[in-house]
């Protein structure tokens, strides 16, 4: 298997060139974006645009796209598994599976996945990490197309490296974190910035604790939940019915003794 | 009685034609023209309602079942037929109405072919499935009496379902348990988008004792429902003792759900005098805390108002529960609200109509109640004797108390097809465009044009020229009476025309003063004096009116010249329509770009920028035009200078490796390494939602990125030959 | 016990109890109809297509004659039409809550029942309704109607009691004296062209039970003699049934549970013999009434012949031999509407009379759209009426007879007949004779050596 | 008046027309019920199909059945070849109906259209006239046989105003709304009304025919009905 694969994003290097917004949607066919009902502004991520240039107060740029987490939110909702993790770091996505339930937009921390509103057969659309240009040992799109290498891409280990050295190297330059280490169980896109980073996601200050860990915590109690529930109503019934038929029995037998014709109950059947 | 029950099912009919026509449309149009949806609000009204509600709203059938069958409290068993019928058309509605919600409802069985058992929607879904069918199966019996069906086989089945009643009561109430509780797991994965008044690890506990009470407020309510309905007694006594019961199962989600929050010290946080504290409360209160206390009262719960009141408000306020959960409390930028568009409220309203007309039928057909409730046989009305619909005669004789009667077997479909179409047109009526239309690049909003004076100037020999009053010559040459056009309207001058103006130019002294359109279209400042006659001349004479107003276009709110000149407020970075025209001499150039004198003014129609500049494109120029861009657009500003310097650079760089920095094609080399945000030439383009949401309304003049207006000057025209 | 009502034209029987409430009745017989026979689907488009163009004004006699808008047959179906939408669509009961709409009163019953008795079901104007309306069928359901609230002239209903719950047939023949007619008749045909004509009676098996209009018996023998002298020459099979002999069902006039009961009775006899078909002698509107009987046995009710067109099947197929020398005088046939309004028997009676007629002429208009003889839906019994219906109804036909300049009128109708003499007799054409076909086929059939019998 | 004639073109236009359309396609589909029920139950199952289609079929060809009121139905027909031709055919509805429904077809020239509207106009008087001045039609007439001709009317007038501004007295948007609104309320009515002789016309025939086919024992059901089975004559 290879190794785990990761793209780095260093914002203080990022001019706005939006070259990779282009690539971007020139390998993945993505159409023209249009001014939509569903979208604040024409450049935020939708199903026409898997990157963007998100610019901040100041008009600093800092990329967003899809921060192919680890332990994927979206690859834990998904009812149908048509959203995968791969071994080596994309988060794909499958529509031949997919419902269109949309829970993966529900259950992403960090809001990526759009929906194609505008179609009557609508899918998912999000940054799949180019994996195809993986696949055939090619850098992702947007990767090739920066000019200024403000976003790399290589191994996790060598990246995080990366981004410790850099950070070392310029701490005035940068903050001491890298995002995308250990937030929601770490993620394939890192961040290096002089920025506070926490517009990235719904809330700033995300644990490391792993979405799909909290859901894994009252669904892995389902069997006990049958087991139990079962056996609660299966005992109830054979405990009334029975209590009931002793009690039927006794005051029949009570009426046989006042010579009045007994009628047996039925209990437990449906009239 | 039977009006009563009438009226009501021609509203249920209309409901469903409002729905069956909204169902056209949804699949027609999809998601994005019917509901209210955004990416940051996938899940909406029919989320809340149809699923999280409408599976809590059905809880009934799994209580009473357990109360009857399993607890043998053979008293409530009257309730079990109409609650377990009203479980299972609940459930029924919930796969319907998934059906709206899913993007591709084909795919509805994937689940059984790609299971993903750590998603806990799997779980809910399987469950319900599997319940569904729990519930038919527990129904089936009611279906399999009626006299009709009473075949060997379906007779065998009849047996073989009544032998396994209890199992079957006992899966329907461990699959009630699991999904009714799943449904709150959903949220357990949107920690940092619910709020924290509402977000628990322990929300699957309140779901499911939230669905409980429910549950019994449901067989309450729908208890007292059908009794007013179909005319008879609600067995109050015994809807009491469930009143109580579920003030008990109230009581314990009380304490629950602020033992949870105290657990999770989240209890001050309720106490805040924020918007979302407020919510908790209200809905704590009319869910649970009011109707608990209520219904603990004996004096409350003797009363049917009592009772059906506090039953009412368990069900409005734990479908605000859900609400909440799903919608409310949810996360969202708060520049993007959701609030539903009335088409998913009326398919919600349709699902639950289409449900009460099969629940309607199956009580007049079948023994959903049991027979000594009903004093009238409701199966009469169709029984075809005509006694049973004479006796709607049952006035005082005499012609004037003769009331009117309908039969013939085609009255019922007579009546509720008129219900059904009456709602479906109406539903149509009330759609927006885009429903009808599809979802259309919004189009810039127009003000409707004024009327004002200007002055024509005579002119002999040469066409006339409109003017505003002590403004400019708006220019007018060639080919007739011109629109004129001005830069920016003059508010001061509006309306005004004073003879003599010395302002006037080309030495005339007075013109003749005429009405025109001043065109305005957004408001945006940059108006066009439209000369209406100029119009009429060129288009046809007067019967080319309608190519004009009889484009009367439903719902089209876009200018009425943007249906001509289409592409006149499209937003490009080099091409600068304003500018051209100004340089070229008014409107009168438009043919000079633009092919023949009648006809849209469209891009498509227009001649190639290089066909006038010749020496934009010269034979080695590094200039390489993007061939079939994604926009089809032409080429922006910032695409143009990039292909002239970065495509020279990287052409450079590769050709003298070494001998060049292999920085020299980079932004930064040219737009300053250090300071990045210099490059933002100026903002991208926003929709005017946005822009008013910051200030930049449109209605305003537009901050102009133009500078001051320069005097039309020569242009040189590359190579083009000399007029 | 009769009584002339005074209200209407005719004389109605008044029985006690059916006096009051009579809208409210009416109403409830509206209801049952509608509820367990076709007309709702009928009165449901007239109700809400009809056109008011007064094209069916042009078409009817009656409206030539008389004048008076009353007498538009679309303007008279509007009278049962507006009850049903009042009382029977919903359109009618949203505009009676919103506005004062009319409602069913006595003196309205009243209007309608003299209407509906003026009009004799000639159905002549559906041929020019542009949308098809029915009146025929509108006057027809609303005498049904009428009936059911004791509106139904005397003189019919006492026809359908001798029926039902008298001897048997209208005329109150006994069996008995139906044997000695029958045999009176063998004499009279063997006296005259000496020939056996037998006239069989209860046999079984034979192929074709014979219904003629009873009152054949008391006033037209020469019809029944032609009948049984075509039955004879050409080998036919048939048998009088002595349990019911009479074809004539005053049901079709004024209630459809009558007509239900006689057409059973009919369906009874032919059962009984173990006959085949139904062969209806020369009456339009029996005739009509055993084509109408599959609505009331079935789909295996007896297949239905009538003379007319056995007699031209005979001719047809040479089976038929006839005299050498035709009737000289000049006549003319009258079209009853019962059997050529529908298109059904308009070919075969002329065939048969350019056979055996030696100057025949033709009435205008004439088969589909001939003018009714005056005396259509029974009203020609109604004794009391005769004013009205030679003078007024018959008015027309009468222009129609002179024009011809015809002496002799083939009207091969029971009920034509005797509306025919009595126009002619009360608009001086006292020298016209009306005559049925088969009397004049018995004098031109050619008996032969063999006494007629073909061979077989 | 800008937002009544955006109201009128827009919301109040799609109403009626799906009510229009559905309306119709109610009546259709409720006659094809009946006439199933009616031949279901009916005893005699007989039906001279190839005469009622004959006879319908000649009766939709109005010319060839002028013969009694020959004025009449002349202009009757004119009047409906006019009603039928203009609206549908017409340039300015064509480019409506490509607009709204994506469908074109030819268009009749603007000449045509507007000798066709006159004669709509024109036709739709005389018959109001004929109806009036016939004391036959008179006394038959009801309210809605007086009222819908010159309601037809009114959306050929003003659309002939439109089409012809410079003559147009009344102002533009004015005309258009009563234009619009004139027809919106002729949709509504038509399936409510004798209009939907439209769609029913066809069937006419085949349902008088199928009125007299009855169920078995019909009378005695009555009579059962009634209470009257046991009753003498």
């Amino acid at each position: 298997m290879t190794a785990a694969k990761a793209i780095l994003n260093d914002t203080t290097r990022c001019t706005g060139c939006e070259k990779c917004v282009s690539a971007c949607k020139r390998e993945n066919g993505l159409a023209k974006d249009l001014p939509r009902r569903w979208k604040l502004r024409i450049d935020d991520l939708s199903s026409t645009r898997f990157t963007t240039i998100q610019r901040r107060e100041d008009g600093r740029p800092v990329r967003r796209m899809c921060l192919h987490c680890l332990e994927p939110a979206c690859v834990s909702a998904c009812i149908v598994g048509a959203l995968q993790k791969r071994p080596d770091g994309p988060v794909i996505y499958d529509g031949d599976r997919c419902m269109g339930c949309r829970y993966c937009m529900m259950a992403c921390p960090f809001g990526i996945p759009r929906y194609e509103w505008e179609q009557p057969v609508p899918y998912v659309r999000k940054c799949i990490l180019c994996y195809h240009r993986l696949d055939q040992g090619k850098l992702p799109a947007c990767v090739e197309a920066c000019p200024e290498k403000a976003t790399i891409f290589g191994d996790r280990d060598q990246l995080l490296a990366e981004a410790e050295r850099r950070i070392r190297d310029q701490p005035a330059r940068y903050r001491n974190t890298v995002f995308g280490r250990d937030e929601v169980g770490g993620t394939s896109v890192l961040y290096v910035s002089d920025l506070d980073l926490g517009f990235l996601s719904w809330k700033p200050d995300l644990e490391a604790q792993a979405l799909p860990d909290l859901t894994w915590a009252a669904l892995g109690k389902v069997p006990t939940i049958v087991l139990t529930m079962g056996g609660l109503m299966t005992g109830a019934w054979w405990l009334i019915g029975r209590r009931n038929k002793l009690a039927a029995e006794a005051a029949a037998a009570k009426e046989q003794e006042t010579a009045a014709p007994a009628v047996k109950p039925k209990t437990g059947e449906k009239s | 009685m039977t009006r009563r029950l009438t009226a009501l099912k021609t509203v249920l009919w209309l409901l469903a034609g409002v729905l069956g026509l909204l169902t056209v449309v949804r699949f027609l149009r999809g998601l994005g023209a019917t509901t209210a949806l955004t990416d940051t609000a996938p899940w909406g009204f029919w989320i809340a309602f149809d699923v999280m509600s409408g599976v809590a709203l059905a809880a009934g059938g799994f209580v009473v079942a357990a109360t009857v069958y399993i607890f043998g409290r053979e008293r409530y068993r009257a309730f079990a037929r109409p609650a377990i019928l009203t479980a299972f058309l609940g459930y029924a509605a919930v796969a319907v109405g998934l059906l709206y919600d899913l993007g591709l409802p084909w795919h509805i069985l994937n689940p059984v072919a790609h299971p993903q058992h750590h998603s806990v929607l799997f779980e809910v879904a399987m469950c319900v499935m599997l319940y569904l069918t729990v519930l038919f199966l527990e129904f089936s019996p009611v279906i399999l009496e009626h006299p009709r069906l009473q075949r060997p086989l379906l007779v065998r089945i009849h047996h073989a379902l009544k032998k396994v009643t209890i199992p079957l009561v006992i899966a329907g109430i461990v699959l009630s348990t699991l999904h009714q509780s799943s449904l709150g797991s959903l949220f357990l994965i949107a920690p940092y988008r619910l709020h924290p008044l509402w977000y628990s690890p322990y929300i699957w506990v309140l779901f499911f004792t939230s669905a409980v009470a429910l549950g019994l407020a449901m067989v309450i309510s729908e208890s007292f429902f059908s009794a007013w309905l179909f005319g008879h007694k609600p067995r109050r006594e015994l809807l009491a003792n469930l009143g109580r019961a579920a003030s008990f199962v109230l009581l314990l989600y009380v304490a629950l759900r602020l033992g949870d929050l105290a657990a999770r010290g989240q209890l001050a946080r309720a106490l805040e005098p924020t918007g979302h504290a407020a919510l908790f409360w209200l809905e704590l209160g009319v869910s649970a805390l009011l109707p608990a206390l209520l219904l603990q009262l004996p004096r409350v719960r003797s009363a049917s108002g009592g009772l059906f009141g506090s039953a009412a408000l368990i069900v409005f306020g734990m479908i605000g529960y859900r609400f909440d959960v799903c919608i409310v409390a949810f996360a969202r930028p708060e520049d993007m609200p959701y609030f539903p568009s009335w088409m998913e409220i009326a398919v919600s309203v349709g699902i639950v109509a289409a449900a009460m007309i099969v629940f309607v039928f199956f009580v007049e057909h079948l023994r959903v109640y049991p027979p000594e409730r009903l004093p009238s046989d409701p199966c009469a009305e169709r029984a075809g004797t005509v006694n049973s619909r004479l006796s709607t005669l049952d006035a005082p004789p005499g012609p004037e108390t003769v009331r009117p009667l309908l039969v013939g077997p085609a009255a019922a479909p007579r009546r509720y097809s008129l219900a059904l179409v009456l709602g479906a047109s109406l539903a149509v009526a009330l759609l927006p465009a885009t429903a009808l239309f599809g979802e259309q690049v919004q189009r810039t909003p127009v003000a409707a044009p004024r009327m004002l004076d200007v002055l024509r100037l005579p002119a002999s020999g040469r066409p006339a020229a409109l003017v505003l009053p002590g403004d400019l010559e708006l220019r007018t040459a060639g080919l007739g009476p011109r629109p004129a056009l001005l830069a920016a309207s003059r508010p001061e001058r509006r309306g005004s025309v004073a003879e003599g103006d010395p302002g006037l130019p080309g030495g005339h002294t007075q013109g003749e003063p005429v009405r025109a359109l001043l065109l305005d279209a957004d408001r945006d400042g940059r108006t066009v004096l439209f000369a209406h006659d100029a119009h009429v001349e060129r288009a046809g004479g007067e019967t080319s009116c309608g190519r004009c107003h009889h484009q009367n276009l439903p719902f089209d709110r876009a200018s009425s010249c943007g249906s001509c000149h289409a592409d006149m407020f499209l937003v490009s970075d080099t091409f600068r329509h304003q500018r051209h025209v100004e340089r070229l001499g008014g409107n009168a150039s438009c043919t000079g770009c633009h092919d023949g004198a009648e006809g849209a003014k469209t891009r498509a129609k227009a001649r190639a920028c290089d066909d006038c500049h010749r020496d934009m494109v010269v034979a080695d120029s590094v200039v390489a035009p993007r061939a079939g861009g994604l926009d089809g657009h032409a080429v922006g500003y910032m695409d143009a200078v990039h292909g002239l310097c970065v495509s020279c650079h990287e052409r450079e760089v590769a050709a003298r490796p070494g001998e060049l920095p292999d920085t020299l094609a980079d932004c930064g080399t040219c737009h300053g390494r250090e300071d990045p945000g210099r490059l933002r030439r100026q903002g991208p383009y926003l929709p005017h939602s946005a822009r008013r949401a910051q200030g930049l309304s449109t209605l305003d003049p537009r901050p102009s990125t133009r500078g001051p207006r320069a005097a039309p000057g020569p242009y040189r025209v590359g190579a083009r030959p000399a007029e | 016990m009769a009584q002339p009502s005074g209200k209407y034209s005719y004389y109605v029987e008044s029985r006690a109890g059916d006096v009051s409430d009579r809208p409210r009745k009416f109403l409830e017989a509206f209801a049952a109809v509608l509820e367990h026979s076709s007309y709702g689907i009928a009165l449901d488009a007239y109700a809400r297509v009809g056109a008011k163009c007064s094209r069916c004004a042009a078409s009817c006699q009656l409206y030539e004659a008389t004048g008076d808008p009353e007498d538009i047959p679309c303007l008279r179906s509007e009278l049962l039409l507006r009850v049903y939408r009042r009382y029977f669509t919903y359109g009618g009961m949203l505009r009676a809550r919103l506005f004062a709409d009319f409602s069913l009163t006595d003196e309205y019953l009243d209007r309608m029942g003299e209407q509906f008795y003026r009009c004799t079901a000639c159905r002549r104007c559906k041929l020019t309704c542009p949308f098809g309306v029915d009146h025929g069928l509108v006057t027809h359901l609303a005498r049904y109607l009428l009936a059911e609230v004791g509106v139904i002239p005397k003189a019919l209903v006492v026809s359908v009691r001798e029926q039902l719950s008298g001897v048997g047939n209208t005329s109150a023949i006994p069996p008995a004296a139906l044997r000695d007619t029958c045999e009176f008749l063998q004499d009279e045909l063997k006296e005259t062209y000496g020939v056996d004509v037998k006239f069989p009676i209860d046999v079984e098996g034979a192929e074709h039970v014979f219904f003629p209009a009873v009152s054949d018996y008391l006033l037209e023998p020469d019809t029944l003699m032609g009948n049984a002298a075509v039955m004879h020459v050409t080998g036919g099979s048939w048998t009088i049934g002595t349990g019911n002999f009479d074809g004539i069902n005053y049901g079709l006039f004024y209630s459809d549970r009558m007509m239900e009961r006689i057409c059973k009775r009919v369906g009874a006899e032919v059962r009984r013999l173990k006959g085949r078909k139904v062969l209806v002698g020369e009456c339009g509107h029996a005739t009509r009434s055993a084509w109408l009987l599959p609505n009331f046995l079935g789909a295996d009710a007896p297949p239905v012949v009538a003379f007319l067109q056995y007699t031209y099947r005979a001719l047809a197929a040479g089976k038929l031999p006839l005299k050498r020398e035709k009737i000289p005088e000049r006549l003319t046939y009258h079209d009853p509407c019962n059997l050529a309004r529908a298109g059904k028997i308009t070919e075969e009676p002329r065939e048969i009379l350019k056979a055996i007629s030696a100057d025949f002429v033709e009435m205008t208009p004439n088969r589909t759209e001939n003018y009714c003889c005056g005396g259509g839906g029974g009203t020609v019994s109604i004794d009391e009426i005769r004013a009205f219906r030679t003078k007024k109804m018959g008015k027309r036909k009468a222009d129609q007879i002179r024009a011809t300049g015809a002496k002799l009128v083939v009207a091969p109708c029971a009920n034509c007949k005797k509306q025919l003499k009595e126009v002619c007799e009360d608009n001086g054409l006292e020298d016209v004779r009306i005559v049925g076909l088969h009397d004049l086929v018995l004098k031109c059939i050619d008996f032969g050596s063999t006494g007629g019998r073909h061979a077989e | 008046m800008q937002a009544w004639l955006e109201w009128a073109r827009g919301p109040a236009f799609v109403f009626s027309f799906v009510f229009l359309l559905l309306g119709l396609l109610r009546h259709v589909a409720l006659t094809a019920w009946e006439v199933a029920h009616v031949w279901r139950r009916a005893g005699d199952k007989k039906l001279p199909l190839g005469k009622l289609l004959r006879t319908t079929f000649l009766w939709l060809l109005p010319l060839t059945r002028l013969r009694n009121r020959f004025w009449f139905g002349l202009t009757s027909f004119v009047f409906h070849i006019a009603i039928l031709v203009v609206p549908v055919f017409l340039a300015g509805h064509v480019a409506l109906w490509a607009r709204g429904l994506g469908l074109s077809w030819p268009a009749v020239p603007n000449a045509v259209a507007d000798v066709l509207t006159l004669v709509a106009v024109v036709t739709a008087v005389l018959l109001l006239a004929q109806r009036v001045f016939s004391r036959a039609t008179r006394s038959l007439s009801r309210f809605q046989d007086y009222a819908l001709l010159p309601l037809i009317a009114v959306p050929f007038a003003t659309g002939f105003l439109m089409m012809h501004p410079g003559s147009n007295p009344f102002d533009y948007q004015a005309t258009f709304f009563v234009h619009v609104m004139s027809a919106n309320l002729i949709f509504v009515l038509t399936p409510l009304t004798k209009l939907s002789h439209m769609v029913l016309m066809p069937s006419t025939q085949l349902v008088a025919e199928l009125a007299w086919h009855w169920p078995v024992d019909s009378g005695s059901a009555v009579g059962r009905a009634l209470g009257k089975e046991g009753d003498p004559v």
